[in-house]
């Protein structure tokens, strides 16, 4: 009979016999979205001490980049945040347009506002479901949420020809137009979508034990968002009136009226509601895309997609992904490839404050906060 | 009414009313949206892709659209295409592929080779159920597997097989008329080269012997 | 036939069988004898019935559960996906059994069979229709709530004998939640016992017999303190078997699965059985001490067996268990410990107050008033103070900037 | 967004620091997005200036990433403004060269933003952050020794078996395969 040492799970006590835990949540965890990391030293169930560790999904998208074609690249952005390939692809086409100075057919931006929004939308939806889950809930908001999800990728299915990895925009213009009747049903589903978002908000908004596990938790002041290049959602749920779609007013945003919520507190529940309320906001911004989308040509004819060559120079394009500010830093030598190609990931960017979040709380909230910054690893680690 | 917990009983209505909608959703399209998928199969969008596949006319030798250009393999972001030419014993090259290769495996579905290929050869197919125990076997498709014949391509994907043949046919319509156009040039090039010939000969004829007639 | 003395019928049936046999056999079969064979006919029984509960509650659950998301649920073996458990079972059988090898081997070991003990000797004092108690004890309270709390050993020694440090953090959740929410569960019962005046499970479901203003049954949950006592049962009840919204020890999203993270195969699924014939039998004691137990709402339906009151009783409070594992996210650990000592103990006593008033103030129309306020305004006070206070919608605002 | 010129910016640096080494980058392409390099030592004060200048005020450094030139690598910073929200304004500042002189003052404690990203250059160019918290592997692990993002990485030879292998992998395999059985048949 032997009885092992089972004080060596704990820490040397640092002096009035107070002992420490370390325990490395991740790479394969139930809540850690992927295979991320978090070393984490604890105190009781207090956390003392984090550490995120990054790069187990990594794969040098960069490197791969400068390797192919500046078309070649366009698949490879849907995998970064695949939760929102549309937006990714619409990023890089922003930069690309940037640095060879490409216009853009109106019909194409029309088109490129609906199915980003559609993207933001059920990016936003899963996002409800997926924090819920870290929380502890056994599924049911994630289920509903999935449920919505689907019919939005059955969406794009229809146009692109795949669920998630589109593939879809090009530079100056996307791949293909509309299938016969795929605005009507569009239209149609989106007339759904607000009674299907009531209903979240009387499951989940008001919820007494959800109140308590989010208000109060982490929260960001405006000038340390800002500071720690917090974007998106998590942004504005800390006060701070940003929003890139206002702000550069890319695309035809400027045309289209809607409205930037944003939130006081900055804590792990303003950072929930803003994702509510900015999905709201994608809806109102779907019916007025969809009500004013003119004929025209999809893709501007001039742009030479295969063997693309934009002249000698840089550029930073960005966009507002439903993560956050997703840019493109591209730098051209005049070649096929791409001399450099950087992405700015919004997901690795608002991690930043991840350890000064959660100093201080419980370990069941570290979930709560990584779930409220909406990550996705794809992105984070490329 | 606001009173401690009320959200909780508002949340346990809305999860009652889904858990007892579910059975009252004969359509299946607002709540209970699962497929039953071996005994339901899903009905794939028009638009939907899997992997690519070789287009060929009539006949799966002789039809076959692609030349052996390479450009798909040079642009396939993963590099998943490996091609030979055709070639006979004495090293002449054939505009078709002697091997096909992708591998599937590697294959990102991403159509970027379907976009480029200026012949119309190569498109997307559709299937899904490509599951194997077979790492490199059954993942490497080859050239035999991937020729498909244009009845397939139209069986699948209708509207962008009609636009494609539409192509392909204004395409062969338009060289016929340019080939029509150059040979007719040529025919009349060839008169008047002749008639100037024969002028030429008479001047010649009258002031020297004739000599050796050269191709016109 | 009577439907109503089927199963002590049967059990007369097997035991004239058995003295018939050893008349037969030319014995006298002496009367201890037919005592033991009466109490392992018993047992046997009361081990099926809540054995095949718990095999249909595991496919039923997951049923219910993925109705209530949208989802079909298990609906592969057999019809209806009704054979999942034998699958389940096969499955769990036939699972390697790790240990891992800096675990104290004995402990771990030992820790289902501490766990399924006490699961299984928790029925023994339910009554489960008129004249149907296994074990007719004066003080079966006192003895189910003693049995129970040696799960919390059980627990712990699961956790720390695997050591591993999520099953160690698991075991301790369990611990404090264990003992914590022990308090009201306790308190709860002892107001239903105080005004049943016995501590004999039996007696306390004849106290809830008959009918009061023509319309209301007697039962403890259709007063205003009954109602209180009932819920704080019904809450502590969750928590003592783990379920969610206190699935804290398990807590997936946190502790990947707590104090079981260790265990794997059968030892696995004996943690999964105790705890649900565990939570069966706390279930089975809240129908007796507030939903009337065996007795029929109304006496034009009594026509329907006493037993298959009880048990459609103990069906529906384990499916509201489903229902609410469907909806709500877990409490947080400090939480919870909040919930336990600053709402739930003071409630109890709000609730001990109120059964007193309603008592003295002769159990009428009256009582019931005074009653309802003694337990309504604390509560909403105590909500309040507690809770709604601090975390609400209403405190936030959002700007939108056009 | 309102535009905000880097003339603007580099005036506005002549003007407040008068001996910090500033030049206008010019960008041909049409985007026109001209770039400022800062020589590195200067570099903490002119960021200090942009941060804080009430006319520029580039509260929120959006990108940062380095890029490897032949003889240099550069750290390139994309900054924006919330409160005037206009930007971007490239700030870029080189290293010495590309194998000992790569260090470049970090601009972590200004912009906490810098953090993660710094540490990612720093992991896959290999430049050198001084005064950067936490100057550790981002992405790699620990023990990795090269900078895969460098022009002049080379690729281990350590392929899986590929049964579609272009003319350039087919070599490395072989080679690799070749190695590995030498060392192994040197191991026997």
């Amino acid at each position: 009979m032997s009885f092992p040492p089972h004080t060596s799970l704990f820490n040397e006590g640092n002096g009035a016999g107070a002992q420490t835990l370390d325990v490395s949540l991740g790479p394969q965890h139930p809540s850690t979205h992927g295979v991320f990391r978090m070393n984490v030293r604890m105190d009781g169930e207090t956390i003392v001490k984090l550490q995120p560790v990054f790069g187990y999904l990594h794969r040098n998208h960069e490197k791969l980049a400068e390797r192919n074609s500046w078309l070649g690249s366009m698949p490879y952005t849907d995998r970064l945040d695949y939760l929102c390939p549309i937006t990714n692809n619409w990023a890089y086409a922003v930069a690309v347009e940037k640095l060879a100075g490409i216009e853009v057919p109106e019909r194409a931006e029309y088109i490129r506002v609906i199915v980003g929004e559609l993207t933001r939308l059920q990016n936003h939806t899963v996002f409800l479901g997926f924090i819920l889950g870290d929380m502890g809930s056994w599924g049911s908001a994630l289920m509903y949420a999935f449920r919505e999800r689907e019919k939005i990728l059955d969406l794009f299915e229809e146009l692109t020809g795949a669920r998630m990895m589109v593939n879809y925009m090009r530079f100056g213009g996307v791949r293909c137009d509309f299938p016969v009747g795929w605005l009507e049903k569009a239209r149609a589903y989106i007339e759904t979508y607000p009674a299907f978002l009531d209903e979240m908000e009387s499951l989940l908004v008001g919820n007494e034990i959800l109140l308590a596990r989010l208000q109060g938790v982490a929260p960001v002041t405006a000038e340390r968002a800002i500071n720690a290049g917090l974007s998106g959602p998590v942004l504005r749920a800390s006060g701070v009136d940003y929003d890139i779609r206002k702000v550069d007013g890319y695309g035809i945003y400027p045309r289209l009226s809607f409205r930037v919520p944003r939130g006081e507190v900055g804590d792990c529940f303003d950072r929930f509601m803003i994702r509510l309320l900015e999905a709201r906001e994608s809806i109102k911004l779907l019916q007025q895309a969809f009500a004013q989308i003119p004929a025209g040509p999809i893709v501007n004819p001039v742009v030479k997609q295969r063997g693309f060559k934009p002249p000698v120079g840089e550029a930073y394009g960005r966009i507002e992904s439903p993560k956050g500010e997703l840019g493109f830093h591209l730098v051209s030598e005049g070649g096929e490839k791409p001399y450099r190609y950087h992405i700015r990931p919004p997901s690795l960017i608002n991690l930043t404050l991840l350890e000064e979040m959660c100093l201080g709380s419980k370990l069941a909230d570290v979930m709560v906060i990584l779930g409220s910054i909406d990550i996705v690893l794809g992105e984070v680690d490329r | 009414m606001n009173f401690p917990g009320s959200g909780l009983i508002k949340g346990m209505w809305v999860t009652l009313v889904n858990g007892v909608g579910s059975f009252f959703d004969p359509q299946r399209s607002k709540r209970l949206i699962t497929e039953q998928y071996p005994e339901e199969r899903p009905k794939l969008a028009e638009a939907s892709r899997s992997f690519p596949f070789l287009i060929f006319d009539n006949d799966p030798e002789a039809g076959i659209r692609c030349t052996s250009c390479k450009i798909c393999e040079k642009e396939c972001p993963p590099q998943c295409i490996f091609i030979e030419q055709d070639k006979d014993a004495n090293g002449k090259l054939f505009r078709r592929p002697k091997v096909f290769n992708i591998d599937i495996s590697v294959c990102m579905s991403c159509q970027i080779c379907v976009e480029v290929c200026p012949f119309e050869s190569i498109r997307m197919d559709n299937i899904y159920e490509m599951s194997s125990y077979d790492r490199f076997g059954s993942l490497v498709v080859t050239k035999a597997q991937l020729l498909k014949s244009n009845e397939y391509y139209h069986g699948i994907h209708p509207t962008e097989a009609a636009t494609t043949d539409a192509r392909i046919e204004a395409a062969r319509i338009k060289k016929a008329a340019a080939a029509k156009v150059t040979a007719e040039k040529a025919a009349a090039a060839k008169a008047a080269a002749a008639a100037k010939a024969a002028e030429e000969k008479a001047v010649s004829e009258k002031a020297e012997p004739p000599q050796p007639e050269q191709t016109a | 036939m009577n439907l109503e003395n089927l199963p002590l019928a049967i059990l007369k049936a097997i035991l004239d069988a058995f003295t018939w046999c050893g008349a037969k056999a030319g014995i006298v079969v002496p009367p201890w004898a037919l005592t033991l064979v009466s109490i392992l006919i018993v047992i046997v029984a009361i081990l099926s019935v809540f054995l095949v509960m718990f095999a249909l509650m595991s496919v039923l659950e997951r049923k219910i559960l993925g109705r209530m998301q949208n989802r079909y649920g298990p609906n592969r073996v057999g019809p209806w996906g009704l054979f999942q458990p034998v699958a389940d079972g096969i499955k769990m059988l036939t699972k390697e059994d790790l240990v891992p090898r800096s675990a104290d081997q004995i402990v771990h070991f030992l820790a289902p069979i501490a766990m399924v003990i006490p699961a299984l000797m928790l029925p023994a004092i339910l009554p489960y229709g008129r004249g149907m108690v296994p074990v007719e004890l004066a003080s079966g309270i006192l003895y189910f709530f003693a049995l129970g709390a040696g799960t919390e050993v059980a627990v712990f020694m699961a956790g720390w004998s695997s050591n591993n440090k999520y099953s160690i953090l698991g075991a301790m959740r369990a611990i404090a939640q264990m003992i914590s929410y022990e308090l009201p569960l306790v308190m709860s019962a002892v107001i239903a016992a105080l005004v049943a005046g016995t501590l004999s499970p039996n007696g306390i479901v004849m106290a809830q017999a008959g009918v009061s203003f023509g319309v209301v049954p007697n039962w403890f949950v259709f007063t205003p303190w009954g109602f209180a006592a009932c819920i704080l049962f019904y809450i502590g009840a969750l928590a003592e078997s783990n379920r969610s919204p206190f699935d804290l020890p398990e807590g997936e999203s946190e502790l990947v699965a707590g104090h079981l993270t260790e265990y794997s195969g059968f030892k696995y699924a004996i943690f999964f059985m105790a705890e649900y014939i565990g939570m069966f039998a706390i279930n089975g004691l809240l129908v007796t001490l507030f939903l009337g137990g065996y007795q029929a709402p109304f006496p034009f339906l009594e026509w329907i067996p006493s037993w298959c009151w009880f048990f459609a009783k103990l069906a529906f409070v384990a499916f509201s268990m489903v229902w609410v594992r469907a909806t709500m996210p877990r409490f947080r650990i400090d939480q919870m410990m909040q919930f336990a000592w600053k709402f739930m103990l003071p409630m109890s006593f709000v609730a001990l107050i109120a059964a007193a008033a309603w008592h003295y103030a002769g159990r009428g129309l009256a009582a019931w008033g005074i009653s309802f306020l003694i337990v309504a305004v604390p509560y909403l006070l105590l909500g309040r103070f507690c809770f709604t206070r601090r975390h609400t919608v209403d405190n936030r605002r959002y700007l939108f900037s056009e | 967004m309102s535009s905000l010129s880097p003339e603007i910016v580099l005036q506005r640096i002549h003007d407040a620091l008068p001996k910090a080494r500033v030049e206008l980058l010019n960008n041909p392409s049409p985007s026109g997005q001209h770039a400022i390099r800062v020589h590195r030592e200067d570099v903490l004060e002119v960021a200090g200036l942009l941060k804080n200048d009430p006319e520029l005020l580039l509260d929120y450094t959006s990108n940062v990433t380095g890029i490897d030139y032949s003889d240099h690598l550069e750290v390139v910073y994309h900054l924006f403004s919330i409160a005037k929200k206009h930007g971007p304004i490239t700030l870029k500042v080189r290293t010495g060269d590309r194998a000992q002189d790569v260090t470049v003052p970090s601009l972590t404690p200004i912009w906490k933003s810098a953090d993660f990203q710094e540490r990612e250059a720093f992991d896959l160019f290999g430049i050198r952050f001084e005064g950067h918290p936490d100057l550790r592997r981002l992405l790699m692990w620990e023990e990795f020794a090269d900078f895969p993002m460098r022009k002049d990485y080379v690729a281990p030879d350590d392929y899986e078996y590929e049964p579609t292998p272009h003319g350039s992998i087919v070599q490395k395999i072989q080679a690799h395969s070749k190695h590995a059985s030498a060392s192994s048949s040197t191991n026997a």
